[in-house]
């Protein structure tokens, strides 16, 4: 008899909490076909934080791998899954009450939110690149499918770009992993380093491995040659969908990349510096430029995410413990402003026909003062403006490039926020100085203006004490594997 | 026996195929099967080095990756149907409705 | 051993020659037939890599329903009629070749200089497969990687909601209030409201 | 080594072989007067139904086919369980059991969602109610859906 490998459940208990939560909801949504929303969005935050909850009991876990070195259990992957399962709660909010309000019935949005929170979850703890593989699999088919869930003409088409691009970037994802898989023997990301950092393992097959796994995530988080498909989908797709997608897939793909670039790949730092450099520096330039040229603030928002996108990447030309640091705080900063900023233009854009184009926002400051005030605290901080977290961010993140050498990066970062300042602020511009026209069609109910205070309360904290987290952010960026 | 090379260069040659098939074609079913294409290509790889690593992972993350794909395409294929419904074609270019 | 070389020269060529064959053919269910003969060949080259569980597999789960799924839909969408002649993007088969050879070249000097540590050929498996190739696969499979195995129960699950949701008939999927609160031009699509019906929300969307 | 799979190989020529050879001499032998009423879709007698435009047959044959894909996907990984199961043991018999434990979760979903009832015909969608926010009779909400947009028509045809 072959000996039974020890299976330690308790080292994956936030993903299995979120994967059972989406069964549970599954089978209700099959029974209960045409029950009311409310039990269900109850349920999926009660789901969230029983995660929130597990995750915080891993905190002082000493750092192992578990499963057969499958997942791994250290403070990086927490912080992560809090991080998620605080978007994932607005997520399902911000989906609830989109939905309530048009009584669009869809209840398998709940079941589907939680797989792709279980599939975030545990990308952010894998250790093995099929894990890897297979987390990106399950949170991007919930996330194609969630995108679709309207059936509208709009919905419908980002759906289908989001879904033929991101299988194609699986594809490429899977290439770097067999590349990986030949040069080293092994697929585990601890092997991979060992392997890599020996005589064994072949360094010319691992980096073009390494450079297929960076194309096939920069897919996923729009890095700029692989973001053509951003815009459209993220101004098809439903505004509750486009704000989860947009800050959960990010934290999560980023953090898996850290795990990756960092660990695995550790030995080939070297060479693979100057392209994630290259990279960076096209995103922030691009995204930015691209964005001024938008008449619609969901586009623009998914241009400015481009460009987040690369400011968050130049941190990781440097890979010791403060870029990771600097990278963890710039994605807990973005994705409080993108998900509050989503939320504002879904409140805005009048249910399911969404219209988000500018005319839309002219004026809003004499008609919807709060709504607007809430958007402005969201378009500062992604701009990088001092008093929120943005500016922060923005300063961490440049100062881990500098210290790693890359300046020449920090002043196209620098140039790229100033662009970036200037399309976010004509946003605000236009919210103040101009007279509405047309009629206003925003969503009048309250509860929906007191949960986007809370992320703007969090990015103005943020920005005025960063030290709040930063050193739990240190602790979490000590990476073993 | 094959030599590894051979069997590496086949399979990059059918990923190049797959890579050619997304970009160039406008069909979106026609996508669908380049990127199984490109799936298969990247199978090809992984049991070429599982067989001259003389170890089985390369076959189980074949076979992963097969339930994968089987998956993909189902949901691909249901929102083609779904863009067929609202949209009278699944031209991949007249798909343009959000367009810059 | 002769048989190998001589079997991987008839069913390389002949994979690559359906794959870009798929590729180039206008009318869709002919690219799909492309298609199968591109699998069969692949399962052939499993054969020749000592993996005999995954020709099985190939063959059921690709040729067998992955195809049949793909006609299915060619055939209920009708796009068989073919492609469009002609081109809509501004040298798109151009750049698409310039990439493909690109990624055919750089793989190329990759393996060229990355198989230095592997020079033997790949010797043959019966010291891994002992009781046969499943068997093996099975130790591994149940044992090293029985997560992801877990794991992929859940993608199936994903992929019978998609199916469900995105599927199913939904011909009048709009919920009675959308009818009557937002009759707009996407009502049409459905056949359900005339144009410019009452209830359109301010300005027209378009 | 491929040598054992030369039966295989022969196997499969002759059965290409009599599929081609029965196709060839029927055509050459077989008279060919085309007419429409031979050529509509054959469907037991009847005249075939009428479709939403476009679409050849339902979509519920593709809900079956996607269907048939996942639960195949299952049985690829039985195979390998069950030749080596007496060695796998308890842990292999309660991995399997958690497997077949969540797929099975899917297929009660898709029961419960309506995927395998085939009664149903085109023409009455068994999920007009599900969209529809009364749990009133099925068939009634779909009549009135009807109803509500004809009169949206004609109000608009009046204005």
């Amino acid at each position: 008899m072959i000996d039974a490998p020890r299976v330690e459940l308790w080292a994956i208990l936030p993903v299995l909490m979120l994967f059972g939560g989406g069964l549970i909801a599954l089978l209700a949504s099959g029974f209960a076909r045409r029950a009311a929303q409310a039990p269900f969005a109850l349920f999926t935050l009660a789901a969230l934080a029983a995660a929130a909850a597990s995750a915080l009991w891993l905190w002082n876990r000493e750092t192992t791998t578990a499963l057969e070195g499958m997942v791994s259990i250290d403070r990086l992957a927490v912080v992560a899954t809090l991080a998620l399962c605080g978007i994932g709660a607005f997520g399902a909010y911000l989906g609830f009450h989109y939905f309530e309000r048009d009584d669009f019935r869809r209840n398998e949005f709940y079941a589907l939110l939680l797989f792709a929170l279980g599939g975030m979850a545990l990308l952010v703890a894998a250790a093995d690149l099929i894990v890897v593989f297979l987390a990106v699999e399950v949170l991007s088919l919930a996330l194609y499918v969630m995108t679709a869930l309207t059936f509208r003409r709009g919905p419908t088409e980002a759906a289908m770009k989001y879904f033929l691009l991101g299988a194609f970037a699986s594809a490429f994802l899977l290439y770097g992993v067999a590349m990986s898989y030949g040069a080293s023997a092994t697929t585990s990301v601890q092997g991979l380093a060992r392997a890599l950092t020996g005589v064994g393992g072949s360094q010319p097959l691992a980096l073009v491995g390494a450079l297929l796994l960076v194309v096939g995530l920069g897919f996923k988080v729009s890095l700029v040659p692989f973001h053509m498909w951003t815009p459209d989908v993220y101004q098809g797709a439903p505004s509750p969908v486009t704000a989860f997608m947009s800050a959960a897939t990010k934290v999560a793909v980023f953090v898996a990349m850290v795990r990756v670039l960092d660990v695995a790949f550790g030995s080939l730092a070297w060479d693979l510096a100057p392209a994630i450099a290259v990279l960076s520096a096209g995103s922030m330039i691009l995204g930015s430029v691209l964005a001024i040229a938008q008449r619609d603030v969901k586009r623009m928002l998914a241009y400015s995410s481009v460009a987040q996108a690369g400011f968050i990447l130049s941190s990781f030309v440097s890979p010791e413990r403060e870029g990771i640091a600097a990278a963890l705080f710039y994605l807990i900063s973005y994705s409080a402003a993108v998900v509050g900023a989503f939320g504002v233009v879904m409140l805005i854009s009048g249910g399911i026909r969404e219209q988000t184009g500018f005319e839309r926002f002219r004026g809003l400051g004499r008609r919807q003062p709060v709504l607007a005030a809430l958007l402005s605290v969201f378009l500062l901080s992604l701009a990088g403006i001092p008093p929120t977290a943005g500016f922060v961010a923005k300063v961490l993140v440049f100062g881990a490039a500098t210290s790693a050498g890359y300046w020449p990066l920090v002043l196209i970062g620098a140039l790229a926020s100033v662009a970036g300042a200037f399309f976010y602020l004509r946003v605000i511009a236009l919210m103040a100085m101009q007279e509405p026209r047309g009629v206003d069609i925003a969503d009048p109910s309250p509860l929906p203006r007191l949960v986007l205070a809370v992320p703007a309360v969090t990015v103005v904290v943020l920005g005025i004490v960063p030290g709040v987290i930063v050193p739990l952010l240190q602790e979490a960026g000590v990476l073993t594997w | 026996m094959i030599r590894l090379p051979l069997v590496l260069m086949f399979s990059a040659l059918l990923f190049s195929a797959g890579v050619y098939g997304v970009l160039a074609r406008r069909n979106a079913v026609m996508v669908l099967m380049a990127i199984e294409l490109m799936l298969n290509a990247v199978n090809v790889n992984l049991v070429a080095f599982s067989s001259s690593l003389h170890q089985m992972s390369g076959q189980v993350f074949a076979l992963f990756i097969i339930a994968v794909a089987a998956a993909e395409v189902g949901i691909g294929l249901a929102i083609v149907i779904l863009l067929f419904r609202t949209r009278e074609s699944i031209n991949v270019d007249e798909v343009n409705l959000l367009k810059w | 051993m002769p048989l190998d070389n001589v079997v991987f020269w008839v069913f390389a060529p002949l994979s690559v020659a359906t794959a870009i064959g798929m590729i180039v053919v206008r009318n869709a269910v002919h690219a799909a037939l492309f298609l199968v003969v591109n699998f069969f060949t692949i399962a052939v080259m499993y054969l020749l890599l000592d993996a005999p569980f995954l020709f099985a597999v190939q063959i059921v789960v690709y040729a067998g329903a992955i195809m049949v799924l793909f006609l299915f839909v060619i055939m209920l969408l009708g796009v068989d009629r073919g492609d469009a002649p002609g081109e809509r993007l501004l040298g798109q088969r151009t750049t698409a070749v310039i990439l493909a050879v690109a990624i055919v070249a750089e793989l190329a000097t990759a393996i060229r200089a990355g198989i230095g540590f592997t020079t033997r050929a790949p010797g043959g498996f019966d010291a891994v497969n002992p009781g046969g190739n499943p068997s093996a696969l099975a130790d591994v499979l149940f044992r090293d990687y029985f997560f992801p195995f877990e794991v992929t129960s859940i993608l199936l699950i994903v992929a019978a909601v998609a199916a469900m949701v995105l599927a199913l008939r939904r011909s009048k999927s709009l919920s009675q209030r959308e009818i009557e609160t937002h009759a707009g031009d996407d009502l049409e699509a459905y056949g359900l409201a005339a144009p410019g019906a009452p209830g359109t929300v301010g300005e027209p969307s378009r | 080594m491929l040598t054992e799979y030369l039966p295989i190989v022969a196997m499969a020529v002759l059965a290409v072989a009599f599929g081609v050879a029965s196709l060839v001499v029927s055509r050459m032998f077989r008279p060919h007067r085309p007419n429409p009423v031979k050529l509509s879709p054959y469907e037991c007698g009847n005249d075939p139904v009428r479709l939403p435009r476009g679409e050849r047959f339902s979509v519920k044959f593709y809900v079956v086919a996607m269907l048939f894909i996942i639960f195949d996907i299952e049985i690829i990984f039985l195979f390998p369980w069950a030749v080596r199961f007496r060695q796998l043991g308890l842990f292999g018999l309660v991995e399997m059991a958690f497997f077949i434990g969540l797929v099975f979760v899917a297929y009660i979903y898709v029961w419960r969602a309506g995927g395998l009832d085939w009664a149903t015909s085109v023409e009455a969608p068994a999920d007009a109610d599900l969209a529809s926010d009364s749990p009133r009779d099925p068939m009634a909400a779909a009549d009135e859906e009807l109803a509500a947009a004809m009169h949206d028509a004609e109000v608009a045809g009046a204005r």
